[in-house]
């Protein structure tokens, strides 16, 4: 496969997304896929962000394990990543402000230190200073050459970006973007090149993009939102398009709000829509089970993140299954889908409003920060702007001739033909309190078991009847596999990739990926797992949530586990090397490994504003009264080399025994 | 404008006779409520009576029209949700203390600032009914109940000064035993394109010993009577905190502003509920074209 | 097994639950065993009541399925309940107020309509006009004459009652009292009697009452909580003790206010536990996450009710496991425990003080309705005293010469010694964003992988750690039975008694209750689970919401599943009926059965104000247009027996139909 | 009363620096807070200072203290706690606009009429500063955000008169821009038997353009400078209106009135944590005998 991968590393506030946008804008309408991951941290200014954009001739399903070319914003950068690029790559940087030591660099790596200084004049002549958020744009430049995209796409790219800033803004950008591109054709050999641009452009759109846009098509005239990463930029993108769009957009005072807000939209009968993070989510709970037994349609996307509570706002994580599965109090349907990719949430989001109408019930999207922030190409036929809308069994018009209209007639189907609040003749009234088919309390002087049981029946039966038309998952790969992956979310694209790897290198692998959650295709899933050889989950969290779900709906405990819980997502090496160990009947090996103690010889040092050392070597030492094997590192000055500190880090623990400074 | 068709009480008569203990303020509220809907004739159908969960609460239940009878302490934001969305219909929000001032206070609060255009009606029985009796916000200081034996140590909160200085654009108080006066209060707040709060007195006659019928029946005054003028702000604040021997009743605060209604975009052409669902095609394209 | 169980039926606000009191303390004070269940409704006054009171000189672990004696309190109570008396048994009412149709008592029932006006002639004369609430207690005197209980008793139990409103009114409740017990020793024969009186004085006490008391018992100084059924009257007994117990109560604004205000009150090193229904914990469930990522120690009661949403206030049901399960988004150590009676919800909570200490982390106890509120007899030594103290691993002083205090440091155990604030020198913060051992955050600027992975692995050990010392469930009954059952929470005692009573008709049955569900006993439940026979759930919900808890964690279905969820607790006989349907392989019969028809044609007659007519007659008919089987029902007027109406209700749906008035 | 040792700002210096942006308001009062502690010589082991979420809410990180960093919102109730259980520590709350006035009102609107015994210091930037530019409660109308890119449509809600209505009995305005004013006026708070609350302009230098530290030193004047008499309940409500040209900070309003402490009986005897666990047997067996 075609392809190539570049790393943006520095600082929050460096302008380093709008950066990489550029190039996958470019790539994107030259016909190329983009893949980009932000690994980006939660305060607004300083800390570590580390992008990656992930370029290929094929669709690239996930940002991958590879690095051929690193853009470096600042020091800290290089040391962190530089290592990672692969031989025939290249090392991007200031060069006028940052080293980079030659020690931490691979053989056959390109070191290319932009004398932005020098290859400025003429424009700062022109232009006045460059502003150092400007620079990027010349690394960007500089990419471009380095991975054969030309000059002309990201020309045209900046020229769109800026257009409402004028043309003296544009002029500057285009003119840093080809003083970088000429230095490396000068200075460097391209490290990707022989791309058949089809020339079809593709927007690049992260998942909660499309699950917007996707609402718009379906119809949606209400989101309600409170601000909360990773869901805020479906709230940015309906308040920045809301007057385009006609979709009434409110920020509430809490998710409390949100919900009930949502919920009384769905009431009075528009399409509704909110959306929230884990911590968010938990505030509306309670809200879920009223547009349950109210049987009011609402759409409400939960977007996983590092957890528990506060957690890892930044970083992403799947393991808020059980939250969303046990939301609310007591038994009422609802359906619980989770989207796998971008097209899929598109798809997802148009479905879940359709099926929220014709089985009167909320809909739970759960999404993941990797899904929902990272942006992708996609084909554009993936977005139809004309979707089916199917707004079920409407009660147009009522006569008294026809009796009494009872909303919540008991029915084969457990749905009961809905009239919109402010029809003449169909008055009733939404209880959250358990009722009768005429909306008359039952919870209070009238309990009368009976009702009680066949009202619960009713819309029970609402469960049985989605499942019938919603697609069963179905094994992705060769039928004949050894092994089988088994996850959901966003981490189909790793699996994905994982498992083509691994049949190409002979160890034939299938996987099955889980969308929907409530109502669950016990029948069809047992049948692919009971015939599965070696079933092994892959999630992003601690408990395998989804291997626990599937046990509970068909009782077929997984062979073993793929676990990320340390905030970054899972990638196709780390799935293969682990599945391996699996199969190999190793034993998950939990210790603190080399570099790992050498991350967090770093971490201490960050945090204890020692940022004038660093970790040169560390020994493990087995017997030492600690109750462990410990790592033992020696610290250094950075400049001078001199010792500067040891400590003791346990290999089982991970706890610091010992920080000694140098006398 | 139309002129106003005026409809009988009898039209928003529920399916099902209230609950409520015989003597309990709620029922005065319920007529109320229902006289006003019929004296600006607001049929039935175009009528949607939120509320939340408590004794109180139970009202959309018994009257003709669209209820929402939602969660304890959420009734605001249900109703806004449900107002925006069809702006065609008339929103009234009817519960009580614990609900709105308690656990809803901060909804509340928000909702008055934003001055969306509904009515609040608060049946303030100064205690928490459906649960059997505990201290509510509005629950007298020293007042023993059933979480407070040894006498509620928190000082009760104002609704109508919170009302007031939050934005509410009409401010109002009435009491269950004063039926004309309360239909006239309620009909107001109706009328009145705004926020409207009517916090008023309903007493509940089984777990609140003190604050009776005859014990407000000797503190209130109508400021109706006294030609109150409600349109000074910091005036009509200070009269909020008249409370002990002499209470009043009826119109506090009044002003004219604009509400979210109006400053909301898409709200400019109709009620959303009427409007064309799916993507215009042309903007469909132009908002992926910004993708690329 | 002697025993006898009476019932009181009438509107609330009738004062019924005085009766039942009077009753069963005078039992309790005798020696008998009592189990009292009260099945009301949520509104103040009207409602329909009905208590049942059994009693036994053996202890009786349910309110069973019998009726000797019913004190019918308004014409309506004898309509619904005249015929569950049983053969020896009575029927006692005000004979001046009440009719009873003989067509509705059973053969061999005595009918006592008492003349209170005249057997209460002396007693107005001395007195005054008697209130209708204190009529009761000349029923009770009937009561205590036909259950064999004596006169002497209860009076003691009326002195007790009535002593805070001086000697008159006392000597006019057990004026009252006798007249009915003369009044039935003159005109009836004793249904029960011959008892043996232990004379142990045994404590009258609900569930709520006992986790009360074990929370002062356990050293709690802290209690907060918002009023809602059936977890309020924890909170009425707090704030009733506060001045004797010393524990500080705390009504608040709302559920978000109660838990964080309890977690606050954790942290700062007080005991502290707070309680709520299934709505309020809906909204607590996001500061769970946070007491588990702070560690801290906090105690959370669920009192589950009917559902979903405000559902059946005051009906029982098992339906909020996944939510406690769910509880917040992420992964975290909590302790989730369901005590299964009385007795247990006292140890069950003093152990919970004990593990929140120990292992810092909330313990959220999953109670139901019937175990919080129904009352029952339970032996003294069940309620001691002095309970084991053990605040876990507490840094009670720290040197600076020590070096930096960790508040989470990394160890072996899980668990890191913790210092409560106010101690010197060891001062740190408490975050909801992820952090390192020394608290400081790792979610901001300082992301370190592998300092995310060992805090989340050394959080997650104690959950390892905790289950070593918790008791493992076991099989009760005979242990090589054809037939085992599986329940949890206060399900337990009927699933006791109809396991006990099948053993005894020929059916080994034996049972299984689960307490602990996080962390859960899985070696063991599947060690036994796979050796059983048929596996039976025993649940008062829909979807058996354990059984497929079990499933997640063994992989092992149940062969069968009991459901209730009409609002009405589960009772022997009815779980017997089901558990054979299961055996003999029959599928379950959901239709509406004649009884049921009968009862919604009430429902409807009564939410029609159309109680002036009843049922007369139902047949059934199978083909008619419908879609189903109908029930077709005549109705008559009360009083003339003329044609009232008609109605027509689905078998399948339940649906009416039609209602047509005669004409 | 034992005098008062001061003690140095250093002794609260974090173990971690601050991560705001350059020229943050926030760092203003983190410093005023740790001298305001300083001057009053409260141990470090002895001040709780409790947040919720938000990028103000971040400063319990970044002072030696006990620190609480809570949930968005729940700031209160968790300080309430935790103040409750030991009574002997001083309890400080620091956190935004947003989750002060926004999500966490409800519990704030409570605390107040209660009276507990705390300090509240909201950073009040005008905007969600840690979300990346929301509109907040206290933003002014018609300032574009993202989530108002038409400008905002809500009014703001005024933080100074909810709390003298709402029963505070110290309300205060600080600005970050006039360091040794703050100090005295957090100082001022924190002796305060009360619940003090004190409003602080703490720009948001990176989301609020409108807002910023020139706009304010243009308005900002002092009332202590114009012997403004804090005592007088009605006019410092209307004092709290003034916001435009002339903008007053310092002591608005101020009162002595019994705190819930005060009520509360079990706080008579110390502070909870210090108490004795477990029952004294004869009040245990009281209480059993009552269930007999
Ligand atoms: C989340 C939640 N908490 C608690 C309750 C229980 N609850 C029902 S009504 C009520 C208080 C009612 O008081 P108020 O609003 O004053 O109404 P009233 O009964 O006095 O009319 C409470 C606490 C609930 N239904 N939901
Ligand atoms: C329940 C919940 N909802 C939303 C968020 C996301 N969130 C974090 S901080 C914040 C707003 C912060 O605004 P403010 O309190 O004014 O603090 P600032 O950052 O401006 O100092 C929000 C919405 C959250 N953490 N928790
Ligand atoms: S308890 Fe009080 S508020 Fe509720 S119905 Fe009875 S009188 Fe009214
Ligand atoms: S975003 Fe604003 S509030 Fe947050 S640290 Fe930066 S300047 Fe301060
Ligand atoms: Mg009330
Ligand atoms: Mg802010």
């Amino acid at each position: 496969m075609h392809e190539v991968t570049i790393g943006i590393a520095g600082a929050a506030g460096d302008g380093l997304d709008k950066s990489g946008d550029t190039l996958a804008r470019s790539c994107g309408r030259l016909g190329l896929y983009v893949y980009a991951y932000n690994s980006y941290q939660s305060i607004i200014r300083g800390g570590h962000i580390w992008l990656k954009v992930r370029i290929g001739e094929e669709k690239v399903y996930c940002h991958g394990d590879q690095l051929n070319v690193l853009v470096a914003l600042n020091q800290d950068s290089i040391e962190r990543h530089a290592g990672e690029v692969h031989q025939g790559g290249a090392i991007v940087f200031n060069g006028d402000r940052i080293k980079c030591d030659p020690s931490l660099v691979r053989e056959g790596v390109q070191v290319l230190a932009l004398p932005i200084n020098d290859i400025t004049k003429d424009l700062k002549e022109k232009y006045g200073p460059i502003k150092p958020i400007m620079q990027n744009t010349i690394a960007i430049g500089a990419v471009a050459y380095l991975a054969g995209i030309g000059l002309e796409e990201p020309s045209k790219v900046l020229n769109d970006t800026f257009a409402h800033k004028g043309q003296e803004v544009i002029d500057l950008n285009i003119g840093l973007l080809t003083a970088g591109y000429e230095y490396a054709k000068a200075n460097a050999k391209v490290v990707a090149d022989g791309w058949t641009f089809s020339k079809k452009r593709r927007p690049f759109v992260t998942g909660n993009e499309a699950i917007a846009l996707a609402a718009y098509a379906a119809g949606c005239k209400f989101y309600s939102a409170y601000p909360m990463t990773p869901a805020s930029t479906i709230l940015h993108w309906m308040a920045a398009n809301q007057t385009k769009t006609g979709i009434l957009v409110k920020q509430c005072e809490d998710e409390l709000s949100v919900i009930n807000m949502a919920i009384g939209a769905g009431i009075a009968g528009v399409r509704s829509m909110c959306g929230t993070a884990g911590g968010g989510f938990a505030l509306m709970t309670e809200a879920v089970g009223m547009a349950g037994i109210m049987e009011v349609p609402v759409i409400c996307v939960e977007v996983q993140r590092g957890g528990p509570s506060t957690g890892l706002p930044t970083k992403t994580e799947q393991a808020d299954l059980w939250q969303v599965y046990g939301a609310s109090q007591g038994e009422f349907p609802r359906l619980i889908v989770a989207p796998r990719d971008i097209a899929d949430a598109y798809d997802s989001t148009v479905e879940a409003f359709n099926l929220a109408d014709k089985y009167q019930l909320p809909v739970l999207m759960i999404s993941d920060l990797l899904l929902s922030e990272h942006p992708e190409t996609v084909d554009p036929e993936a977005f139809p702007a004309e979707v089916k809308i199917d707004r079920g069994e409407i009660v147009e018009k009522w006569d008294e001739s026809q009796g009494k209209y009872k909303r919540f007639k008991f029915t084969e189907s457990g749905v009961s033909p809905r009239a919109i609040p402010g029809t003449p003749n169909t008055l009733y009234t939404h209880a959250s309190d358990d009722h009768d088919e005429e909306s008359i309390l039952i919870s209070d002087m009238f309990t009368a078991p009976p009702v009680r049981r066949k009202i619960m029946e009713k819309r029970q039966r609402k469960m049985v009847n989605m499942l019938k038309e919603l697609k069963a998952p179905v094994l992705e790969g060769p039928a004949d596999a050894d092994v089988t992956l088994v996850c959901w979310g966003s981490t189909s694209g790793v699996v994905k990739e994982a498992a083509e790897r691994m049949t190409a290198q002979g160890t034939k692998t299938n996987f099955l990926v889980i969308k929907y959650i409530a109502p669950f295709h016990t029948k069809e899933v047992t049948e692919i797992l009971s015939k599965a050889k070696k079933k092994i989950s892959v999630e992003v969290n601690f408990t395998s949530v989804m291997a626990r779900f599937i046990r509970m709906e068909t009782g077929i405990a997984m062979d073993g586990h793929v676990n990320r819980y340390d905030g970054e997502p899972l990638e196709p090496q780390g799935v293969i090397d682990s599945v391996k160990e699996i199969l190999e009947g190793k034993q998950k090996d939990l210790d603190v490994s080399e570099a790992e103690a050498k991350e967090m010889v770093y971490h201490y040092l960050r945090t204890h504003s020692l940022e004038k050392l660093r970790p040169v070597k560390l020994t493990q030492e087995a017997a030492n009264g600690k109750g462990e094997p410990t790592w033992n590192v020696e610290i250094a000055e950075r400049v001078t080399g001199k010792p500067g500190a040891t400590m003791v880090i346990g290999t089982k623990t991970g706890t610091t025994h010992s920080f000694t400074k140098a006398e | 404008m139309a002129t106003v068709i005026e409809l009988p009480v009898e039209t928003y008569k529920g399916a099902v006779d209230p609950d409520w203990c015989p003597g309990c303020g709620d029922f005065g509220v319920l007529r109320s409520v229902q006289e006003a809907a019929g004296r600006l004739g607001i049929k039935p159908e175009n009528l949607f009576v939120v509320s939340g969960i408590g004794c109180s609460s139970n009202l959309p239940g018994f009257i003709h029209a669209y209820g929402i009878h939602s969660l304890h302490g959420r009734a605001v934001p249900v109703a806004t949700g449900a107002h925006l969305a069809n702006t065609d219909m008339k929103t009234v929000i009817t519960g009580g203390d614990g609900d709105g001032y308690g656990i809803g206070v901060g909804h509340l609060l928000h909702a008055m600032r934003r001055n969306l255009d509904v009515t609040y009606v608060v049946m303030d029985n100064q205690i928490y009914g459906l649960t059997t009796g505990q201290t509510s916000p509005t629950t007298t200081k020293g007042h023993k109940t059933k979480s407070t034996p040894q006498g509620n140590i928190e000082s009760p909160l104002n609704p109508l000064a919170l009302a007031i200085t939050s934005g509410a654009t009409y401010v109002a108080r009435g009491f269950s035993g004063e039926p004309k006066h309360l239909v006239d209060t309620i009909a107001g707040g109706m009328a009145h394109k705004g926020f409207a709060l009517i916090d008023v007195f309903s007493p509940c006659v089984t777990y609140n010993k003190i604050n009776t019928y005859p014990w407000f029946k000797e503190r209130v005054y109508k400021l109706e009577e006294q030609n109150w003028d409600p349109s000074d702000f910091y005036k009509s604040i200070e009269k909020s905190y008249e409370w002990g021997d002499t209470i009043p009743l009826g119109v506090l605060y009044k002003t004219e502003m604009p509400t979210y209604e109006d400053g909301e975009p898409n709200l400019q052409k109709g009620a959303l509920v009427k409007a064309k669902l799916g993507a215009d095609k042309n903007v469909f394209k132009e908002l992926v074209e910004e993708m690329i």
